[in-house]
């Protein structure tokens, strides 16, 4: 090296690549993509909305087609082999149904000798007579022994307690309802509603109850004090009332239901970014932006929503489920979607009461909308996370 | 008749009143069953006030605390407060003679006491809800005549006013008491609440609980052993009876109706009792395609009521073929309902008649059927009904049908002003005689129970001349009645209801009469 | 004297950034003995806070110490937990944040906060500690301390909080004081008051201070030996006289021309050095400061300078120190003395 | 302080009133009256039954003798329980109500911040998953489910707990789960929140520069920075969690005063839904200004006033 | 030259701002910051008007409330013309994109959430300066005016030291080519060769576009160089105000006197045999100022008239404001 010792022309520092220069929104994107969990989360929520709109090609029933036969049955069905490979599935209700083709093929036997009194139902399947003796059921109730048997199925002398076997109920995959309907297509259509209603009150909350929240919480002083009696006002006003006169003016719908929503969901979250905004508006950074002139508006959506983001997403995931028992609670009053379309709240609220007896009934909405609240939950963590530059993994 | 068995003087049944040492204590040895009974009234009364009442849950208390003229045991009318009574020859006049009984405060029950509590209940400014019963009853005068002999003049022959004696509105209530707290304070208030059935009010907590303790000076008083009824108010069904199952309640008047299958099998102690009452739908006449009665006749005999009662209600309902309910008799002692029949209805689903019906109306195979609206108050059970019927006429006849419900205030007023196509509807007879069902459907009851705005006027004189007419004559007229209601398929309807109960097994002696309300007088525990 | 209470050795410390690893600081070593002030001047961006950060073992999220040791009094910190740390901290090293008004809570009390480590690490109650906050309050130069103790941080003027972030680190008389600009808001009056207050920890405490400004006059004033950090990298290293007279970096060279001076009575320009500091994301492989240094050579871009010792405790890095390398006449812009007072 | 307290009564006591006006209007405006049977009542009665609760008098009437009515807190006699009186039964039912809503409130309080912190703590880690996932069971799954669910498992199935009334001490557990459930959930979630963004503060920094033990750099510097939020949610909450639950008093048999409004609603009971909406409305109403006072408390840089 | 002939482009007349503060809560024990009182001034066209001070005497606070940031106590601020103490937001526009600030603290003004080129874009949006290219051109350009470089752009504030931070603010008061600009302490967080090349940048700035700046800092060598008139505060009041050169070969005011000599030197040797007037007795409090003169209680000269009648701020010589009984015992 001759030059080793030459002088070095001073250049600006030009020569580096200017790397392409991303937005926040672009960055936040970035980031989230990262987030394993956020990820899943949105998954889920594609794969819950491919659910609800594609979701009626898996199964051949409708969400109204009913066989009152074949009321409340479970998913899978405990058989007894009644001989010869033939399968029986033993009702809650103590009836008996002839599985077929391994759970492919259900039907109802009809009772030949009913006897209510001595609590038993006899039928014969296959030539053989088969009769199902409940009267265990209330010597097993008296023994307070929860496993005791509550019936027993006498075969041609032979008695079975215990069930031989289990099939899936390939007929009606995830049960059916007490009127006989496919839990399956019922959830499906359910997924609509509910999930309808779920955008509806993000949406609600976000571009109503953020705004109004944040523009209180900025203006302050008299602003605020009215701003915020008025949401006091609406929040305490009964709702029960307004829905019910909703209901005799516009009639029930989804267009109503989303009118008293709308209305009513942005409360709360205006009353948090509210505080929020409170307690960050002094801030020098806010301050700043005022001396370049930035309009309220700005000032709010480009420097307090963001900062003030944490609690916003915590909201948004969390009322997802309340708005969409609302919904069922305002179709119960009357205001939405008529049955027997129904929602995942409707679905839950009206397997309540049969809790005891076909818990699935119960089980299947209420794992779908957890799941719905879990992924919006993942997913606006890793939002909160990816929205916050200082927060990187 | 009636014996004289004065009430035993209230000392003796009460030793801790008295200073002696307790020199005779008949202690038994081994301690009895504890005489509480533990007793779901369901929701809070309104009011226990007799006068003011017009539900089934304040009728229930007020019955075990008051007594009428006449009671009903066992399914049999039986004098009570009279001792005795005759009725003139034209069945118009009846004339009570009361019995030896008293008041809880000792003073004695007087003929004055009814005449005074049957002008309050009728005056308007009591404001009672259920004296239009009197009406109902055909009672034209009543008069103590002194005071022991009450008579009671009918505007005409009323077999079932006999009956209506038995019910709270004509209970006696005492006018010291009543006029010691307005509207019927009186009654939740142990301190003024005056009362001359067999228990009497010990306390009083809204909305939680309320406890009854045996009235000594109850004529009968010996032959009541309960020591205390507590009275809780319990709405949620699935609570009290897992309280029930927990064994923390011995008497439930309604059950979760999921579980009504798992009692049938698991428990002896649930029953399934008759009762006075219809559930039905009620067509408007006046909205099309309702108006024309072949369409009617079809969405009535296209639905399966069987499979209704079987696998939606499931509480051992009776498929209803007729509105009024199988609880009556006509004067031959014939059970009214299954005499007056039906025209055409079955249990199941008469599907051929009915598609032929919906083909005369002008709609083969439900072709340029509008699509119905049928419309039902805010409720789990109603819903499912409704679900159910909607696609059996799906099925049957081919008819699209929208569901809608309101809530109950609403839904009330939207039916008496006609403005739905289809609307559920539920009735309880008031008293036993048809004549509680049919009177519904007069044309001056548009506007308040005829729901269906359905006029005829052969049907208005039938039921104007059932009125005065004696015996089995007036029911000629009912079943008369009773028919164009039919033909004219107004209502569909579809079950009777039934009572679902559940008593304790070591409660014994309980009475549920046929107006579907307790009685504990003699009930005891072992 | 002499006790070593501070050695960092060869530290590396870098944050790992969606961009990549921003190579903070590349291989630090400097010492510290009791009762010495140590200056930490240099650009800012240089490392001079991260280095600091390291020390008290307090580095923002995704900074990490990548290797290196730091012996406090004798004993390697970077191994130690976070529970270990908590009983050195605020009473052994205590630092003064840089940033006075995020630094203090904004709920609590100035006077709350800096009862706090008192509490903690001396076992005084409530009323002793309170006693002792308005006493520090008042040391700091804080107007009337009995009111001004309940004050919360935003009812504190910049330098009163900058003030206050003293109090608390002052509190618990630390072995080590770790001063990350104490003094850039304050007003000189202020200034002095609290430098004379360093000066005599120093002297009659025999507290060890670190103390980060690039107000070369505060250095001049407190500090018998003073770092210069530029780019991550420790560029010159001696005495306060050493670098004041004899600086041989040229980056020392620019720093110090680059001072406005009340004694150059004539209003003229003044000197900066020209250019930006080197991106720490991918930094520069020879020299950092080459491509803003007047006398960079071609091995300067390439090849990272070695210390050359110069005088002991003394040395510098840089390429012109090479006995190989030619011999340049430098303007190391040093004018002595001549002030007015 | 003094004028912003006098100034924040005023605008309470005229938010009040348009409450009252509203639900008074509101009311009046819907279907059904109280006295609308299903079978009419006759109309002499009718007469007097309106000529009693003055239902003839015009609107406007009713609305101006209602007002002064309620500035005496005379809040008149139920129209569906005769001789009863609104007030009483308000007093009879809150007491009962706020018991079982207090250890609620307290409950959502005491649980859900803690669980919030360890859910920061360990920010996706197994311990926030674990909250997370809970909290999300707790929102998800209804009050009615939960409390039914409890009594299946606790009073029929363990026998654990009575099914209903209130008499033992173990008697609260199922109503206090049943109604801090979704509130408790909503705040761990929301302090979590929270508490991430303030742990990443400076002075968070300057706390454990003092020395001070994890700990104690969270529960003194960190969750009051945090609280904002959290006692935004929790003012409101807790006034309608003490003036009790429908649902859960109605499942649990608790004779609080959660009931009186929805089934007042449903006799149009008009009395009845104005006192319980002006008992609640009031109270929610004082629950939001001690939450702003409260943000004063916390954040002192929060001024409400000028 | 005397300031009569140069245009007034802000003069603030009897400004006034006081802070409630409340101890305790809810207690009603209301008392006032005087924060500034009473202060009045002129800045001209195209000078630069040093503003010095103990820490806290102040000086954010006339910054602040000459941009409006506060709302003035009391007293006028007429800007170019225009009285804009009273004027509202909307009004205000037009002057916001004339009157720009550099804050005093880096970490505090800058946006946590938005990027370094979000930051100093959002003035060139919010006045429609510039959008696209254009805008990030301009982006570059004034990052690299401030010492930064391109790719900082798309960083994030927390990223930056404190120095580096304060230069995003610089350059975001710059986007808009402002006439005025109220710089609270820009330098003071910046090492001495950044300070330079700012001090350089901001001259150079005023050279070509005529700007004025306001120039609060306690560095008095920075103000004395970059300052053409300074003034000097003191618990809240303007106690002198002169011509620079002036200011610090003469200065007047006891307070300005102890000042001068408690300026640190970049020279060990000199700065440690230097000879400090070190003020005795603590600084009063601008809650209760002294009554009379506010630096009596500190000052060596202290008579009895100072603590009965308070100095009036009057020109002792020319274009030389003093508010000092001693200046009235001279004559
Ligand atoms: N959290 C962080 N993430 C990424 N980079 C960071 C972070 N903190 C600091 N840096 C980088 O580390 C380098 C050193 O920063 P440091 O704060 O030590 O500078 P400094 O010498 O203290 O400067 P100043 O005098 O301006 O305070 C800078 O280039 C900065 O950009
Ligand atoms: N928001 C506020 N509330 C109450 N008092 C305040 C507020 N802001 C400032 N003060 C007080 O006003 C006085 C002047 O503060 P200011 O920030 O103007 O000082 P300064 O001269 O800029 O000081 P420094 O050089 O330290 O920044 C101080 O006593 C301070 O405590
Ligand atoms: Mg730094
Ligand atoms: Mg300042």
């Amino acid at each position: 090296m001759t030059n080793k010792w030459e002088r070095l022309e001073l250049k600006a520092a030009e020569s580096e690549a200017v790397r392409k220069s991303l937005t926040y929104w672009q960055d936040a994107w970035r980031r989230l993509k990262k987030n394993v969990l956020s990820m899943v989360g949105l998954g889920i929520i594609i794969l819950l909305m491919l659910f609800a709109a594609f979701g009626n090609f898996f199964t051949e029933w409708s969400f109204s087609d009913q066989d009152l036969d074949m009321s409340n049955l479970p998913p899978t069905l405990d058989t007894f082999d009644i001989g010869d490979g033939t399968l029986v599935y033993v009702h809650k209700e103590y009836t008996l149904y002839l599985v077929e083709e391994d759970g492919a093929k259900l039907t109802k036997l009809p009772i030949e000798d009913k006897n209510v009194m001595k609590k038993y139902n006899g039928y014969t399947v296959d030539g053989k007579t088969v009769v199902i003796d409940y009267s265990l059921a209330a010597k097993a109730k008296q023994s307070g022994d929860a496993d005791a048997p509550k019936f027993q199925l006498i075969i041609d002398d032979q008695s079975f307690t215990v069930p031989t076997g289990q099939v899936y109920n390939k007929v009606y995959v995830l049960g059916t309802d007490r009127l006989g309907r496919d839990m399956l297509a019922r959830l499906i259509y359910g997924a609509r509603i509910s999930l309808l209603i779920a955008f509806i009150a993000t949406a609600v909350q976000f571009f109503i109850g953020v705004l109004y929240g944040g523009i209180s919480g900025y203006i302050g002083g008299t602003v605020d004090n009215i701003m915020m009696r008025i949401v006091d006002i609406i929040a305490t006003v009964p709702l029960l009332l307004y829905v019910i006169l909703l209901m005799v003016v516009i009639g029930p719908g989804l267009k109503t239901i989303c009118i008293a929503l709308g209305s009513v969901y942005w409360v709360n979250m205006a009353r948090i970014v509210r505080g929020q905004i409170l307690s960050i508006k002094e801030q020098e950074y806010v301050l700043a932006a005022r001396t370049i002139g930035a309009s309220t508006w700005r000032i709010m959506v480009r420097h307090l929503i963001p900062n003030a983001l944490g609690p916003i997403i915590v909201s948004l995931a969390m009322m997802i489920p309340n708005a969409i028992f609302t919904e069922a609670f305002l179709s119960f009053i009357g205001l939405g979607v008529n049955a027997p379309m129904a929602s995942w709240g409707t679905l839950a609220n009206d397997a309540v009461p049969g809790l005891r007896s076909y818990a699935y009934q119960l089980m299947l909405p209420s794992i779908l909308i957890s799941l719905t609240v879990l992924a919006f939950n993942f997913l606006g963590d890793g939002l909160r996370d990816a929205l916050d530059p200082r927060l990187r993994k | 008749g009636g014996n004289t068995e004065e009430p035993a003087a209230p000392a003796d049944n009460t030793p801790a009143e008295t200073t002696e040492p307790a020199a005779e204590t008949p202690e038994p040895t081994e301690a009895p069953a504890e005489q509480v009974l533990y007793w779901n009234i369901g929701a809070e009364p309104k009011t226990i006030d007799p006068g003011l009442n017009a539900a089934v849950d304040g009728g229930h208390v007020i019955n075990n605390m008051f007594e009428g003229l006449m009671r009903e045991l066992n399914g049999t009318l039986e004098p009570a407060m009279a001792e005795s009574y005759t009725v003139s020859d034209d069945g118009m006049v009846y004339t009570f003679t009361l019995r030896d009984a008293k008041w809880s405060d000792g003073k004695t029950v007087t003929a004055q006491d009814f005449e005074w509590a049957w002008n309050r209940v009728l005056a308007p400014e009591t404001a009672s809800e259920y004296s239009w019963i009197f009406d109902a009853a055909n009672v034209d005068t009543f008069q103590a005549l002194d005071d022991k002999t009450f008579e009671v003049t009918l505007k005409a022959p009323t077999p079932y006013f006999l009956g209506l004696t038995a019910f709270y509105t004509f209970f006696p209530v005492r006018q010291e008491s009543v006029e010691a707290g307005a509207d019927g304070a009186w009654a939740i208030d142990p301190a003024k609440s005056i009362v001359n059935g067999p228990f009497m009010l010990d306390s009083y907590v809204g909305g939680d609980r309320l406890e009854l303790v045996p009235n000594p000076e109850y004529w009968q008083a010996d032959k009541v052993k309960l020591e205390r009824i507590v009275g809780v108010m319990i709405v949620e069904a699935s609570t009290a009876l897992t309280a029930y199952e927990g064994g923390t309640l011995d008497v439930l008047a309604t059950v979760p109706t999921e579980e009504i299958s798992r009692l049938i099998a698991e428990d002896p102690t649930f029953y399934i009792l008759p009762m006075d009452g219809t559930y039905y739908y009620a067509f408007n006449v006046e909205a099309a395609p309702l108006d024309d009665v072949n369409v009617r006749k079809a969405l009535s005999l296209a639905i399966d009521r069987q499979a209704i009662c079987d696998t939606v209600t499931k509480a051992g309902q009776i498929p209803a073929l007729n509105i009024v309910a199988p609880t009556s008799y006509d004067a031959d002692g014939n059970l009214f309902s299954d005499q007056l029949g039906s025209v055409g209805l079955q249990a199941t689903a008469a599907v051929e008649d009915a598609q032929q019906a919906l083909a005369d109306a002008g709609y083969p195979n439900g072709e340029g059927f509008p699509t119905l609206e049928l419309m039902y108050n805010t409720s789990e059970g109603h819903k499912v009904i409704a679900e159910a019927i909607q696609e059996m006429w799906k099925k049957n006849l081919n008819i699209d049908v929208a569901l809608t419900n309101q809530e109950w205030a609403v839904f009330q007023d939207t039916r008496k002003q006609g403005s739905f196509q289809v609307a559920r509807a539920g009735w309880i007879g008031d008293y036993s005689d048809p004549m509680t069902y049919l009177d519904m459907f007069t044309s001056t009851n548009i506007g308040a129970t005829n729901y269906s705005r359905w006029v005829n006027e052969d049907y208005d004189k039938l039921l104007e001349d059932a009125k005065t007419a004696p015996g089995q004559e007036r029911f000629n007229m009912l079943y008369d009645a009773g028919k164009l209601v039919e033909e004219a398929y107004i209502n569909l309807p579809i079950y009777y209801y039934t009572n679902t109960i559940m008593v304790a097994d070591k409660v014994h002696d309980w009475e549920m009469n046929t107006r579907s309300t307790w009685w504990f007088g003699f009930a005891y525990i072992e | 004297m002499g006790e070593r209470i501070l050695d960092v050795q060869n530290l590396y410390t870098s944050f790992y950034t969606h961009l990549g690893e921003v190579q903070a600081i590349r291989g630090v070593s400097f010492h510290l003995d009791k009762g010495e002030a140590l200056g930490i001047v240099g650009e800012s961006g240089s490392g001079k806070s991260v280095t600091s950060m390291s020390v008290m073992k307090l580095l923002q999220h995704p900074g990490k110490i990548k290797s290196g040791k730091i012996m406090f009094k004798g004993e390697d910190i970077v191994p130690k937990s976070s529970k270990e740390m908590m009983s050195i901290r605020g009473d052994q090293i205590a630092m003064i944040f840089q940033d006075p008004m995020t630094s203090l809570n904004p709920v609590y009390t100035v006077g709350n906060q800096i009862m706090e480590a008192m509490i903690k690490h001396q076992g005084l109650s409530k009323s002793e500690a309170r006693k002792k906050a308005v006493e520090m309050l008042k040391l700091v130069g804080i107007p009337s301390p009995e009111d001004r103790v309940d004050n919360y941080p935003h009812e504190f003027s910049g330098g009163m909080r900058q003030r206050a972030m003293i109090a608390i680190a002052l509190s618990c008389q630390p072995d080590l004081l770790i001063a990350d600009e104490p003094t850039t808001a304050l007003d000189v009056t202020i200034q002095a008051q609290i430098l004379e207050l360093l000066k005599e920890l120093k002297d009659k405490v025999n507290t060890a201070i670190i103390l980060i400004t690039h107000d070369l006059g505060v250095v001049a004033d407190v500090c018998s030996r003073i770092v210069v950090m530029y780019g991550g990298l420790i560029m010159e290293q001696g005495s306060a006289e050493d670098i004041f007279y004899e600086p041989k970096h040229p980056y020392t060279m620019g720093l110090i021309k680059s001072i406005p001076r009340l004694d150059l009575n004539e209003r003229q320009r003044l000197v900066p050095i020209p250019g930006t500091p080197p991106d720490l994301l991918n930094p520069p492989v020879g020299c950092p400061f080459a491509s803003r240094c007047p006398y960079a050579m071609q091995i300067c871009a390439n090849e990272a300078p070695k210390y050359y010792d110069i005088n002991p405790g003394h040395h510098a890095a840089c390429w012109l120190l090479d006995p190989e390398a030619p011999k340049v006449e430098v303007d190391t812009g040093v004018k002595r003395g001549g002030a007015d007072a | 302080m003094g004028r912003y307290v006098a100034r924040r009564f005023v605008s309470m006591i005229i938010t009040l009133w348009f409450v009252i006006t509203i639900t008074f209007f509101l009311m009046h405006s819907i279907p059904g009256g109280p006295f609308s049977r299903e079978k009419a009542l006759p109309e002499k009665v009718l007469e007097a039954l309106n000529e009693k609760y003055h239902l003839n008098d015009p609107l406007w009437k009713q609305y101006t003798d209602y007002l002064q009515g309620v500035v005496v807190l005379d809040f008149g006699p139920s129209f569906s329980r005769p001789g009863i009186f609104v007030w009483d039964k308000i007093q009879e039912g809150f007491p009962i109500s706020a018991k079982v809503g207090g250890i609620a409130s307290l409950f959502v309080i005491i649980a859900g911040i803690p669980a919030g912190v360890i859910s920061a703590l360990y920010q996706n880690k197994l311990p926030d998953y674990i909250v997370t996932v809970i909290a999300t069971v707790g929102v998800a799954v209804p009050s009615f489910v939960v409390a039914t669910l409890f009594i299946y498992v606790f009073s029929e199935k363990l026998m654990l707990v009575p099914a209903y009334g209130l008499e033992e001490i173990k008697s609260y557990i199922g109503p206090t789960i049943a109604l801090a459930g979704f509130s408790l959930s909503f705040v761990a979630r929301l302090s979590r929140s929270s508490l991430l963004e303030v742990m990443q503060q400076d002075y968070i920094r300057t706390a454990r520069a003092k020395g001070l033990s994890e700990l104690s750099v969270i529960f003194k510097h960190a969750i009051k920075n945090s609280l904002i939020p959290v006692i935004t949610y929790m003012g409101p909450t807790i006034a309608s969690i003490l003036t009790g639950s429908f649902v859960v008093e109605r499942i649990f048999a608790i004779p609080g005063m959660g009931k009186l409004f929805v089934e007042s609603v449903g006799n149009r009971d008009y009395t009845m839904i104005m006192g319980t909406t002006i008992f609640y409305a009031a109270f929610a109403i004082i629950m939001i200004f001690l939450v702003d006072i409260a943000y004063g408390i916390i954040d002192p840089r929060i001024k409400l006033g000028d | 030259m005397r300031n009569e002939n140069k245009e007034v482009l802000l003069e603030v007349k009897n400004l006034k701002k006081y802070f409630k503060i409340n101890k305790g809560f809810i207690r009603k024990d209301v008392r006032y910051v005087q924060a500034v009182d009473d202060v009045s001034f002129k800045i001209y066209k195209g000078e630069t008007l040093g503003l010095v001070g103990e820490s806290g005497c102040g000086k954010s606070t006339t910054g602040r409330t000459l941009i409006r940031l506060y709302e003035p106590t009391g007293g006028e601020i007429i800007f170019d013309g225009a009285e804009i103490g009273g004027m509202s937001e909307q009004e205000l526009k037009p002057f916001r994109k004339r009157i720009q600030m550099i804050f005093q603290d880096p970490y505090a003004s800058l946006n946590t959430r938005m990027t370094v080129g979000d930051i100093i874009g959002e003035p060139l949006d919010i006045h429609n300066l510039a959008s696209g290219e254009a805008r990030q051109k301009r982006i570059y350009e004034l990052l690299e005016r401030v010492g930064l470089s391109k790719m900082h752009a798309s960083r994030y504030p927390h990223e930056f030291s404190g120095g580096q931070r304060q230069r995003i603010g610089i350059a975001r008061a710059l986007a808009v080519n402002p006439d005025f600009i109220i710089c609270d302490e820009p330098i003071s967080a910046l090492d001495v060769s950044i300070q330079a090349q700012v001090v350089n940048m901001l001259e150079d700035l005023q050279n070509d576009f005529g700007l004025t700046y306001l120039f609060i800092a306690h560095d008095l060598s920075m103000v004395k160089h970059i300052s053409d008139r300074i003034g000097v505060m003191y618990l809240g009041k303007l106690v002198e105000l002169s011509d620079s050169k002036n200011l610090y070969e003469k200065p007047l005011h006891p307070y300005t006197q102890a000042l001068l000599s408690a300026i640190p030197i970049p020279d060990p040797e000199v700065t440690r045999q230097k000879q400090r007037i070190i003020l005795e007795g603590d600084v009063p409090s601008p809650i209760n100022p002294p009554s009379g003169c506010r630096f009596r209680t500190r000052c060596i000269y202290a008579m009895d008239v100072c603590a009965e009648i308070e100095p009036e701020f009057k020109e002792v010589e020319p274009d030389h404001f003093v508010a000092c009984h001693l200046m009235d015992q001279k004559k």
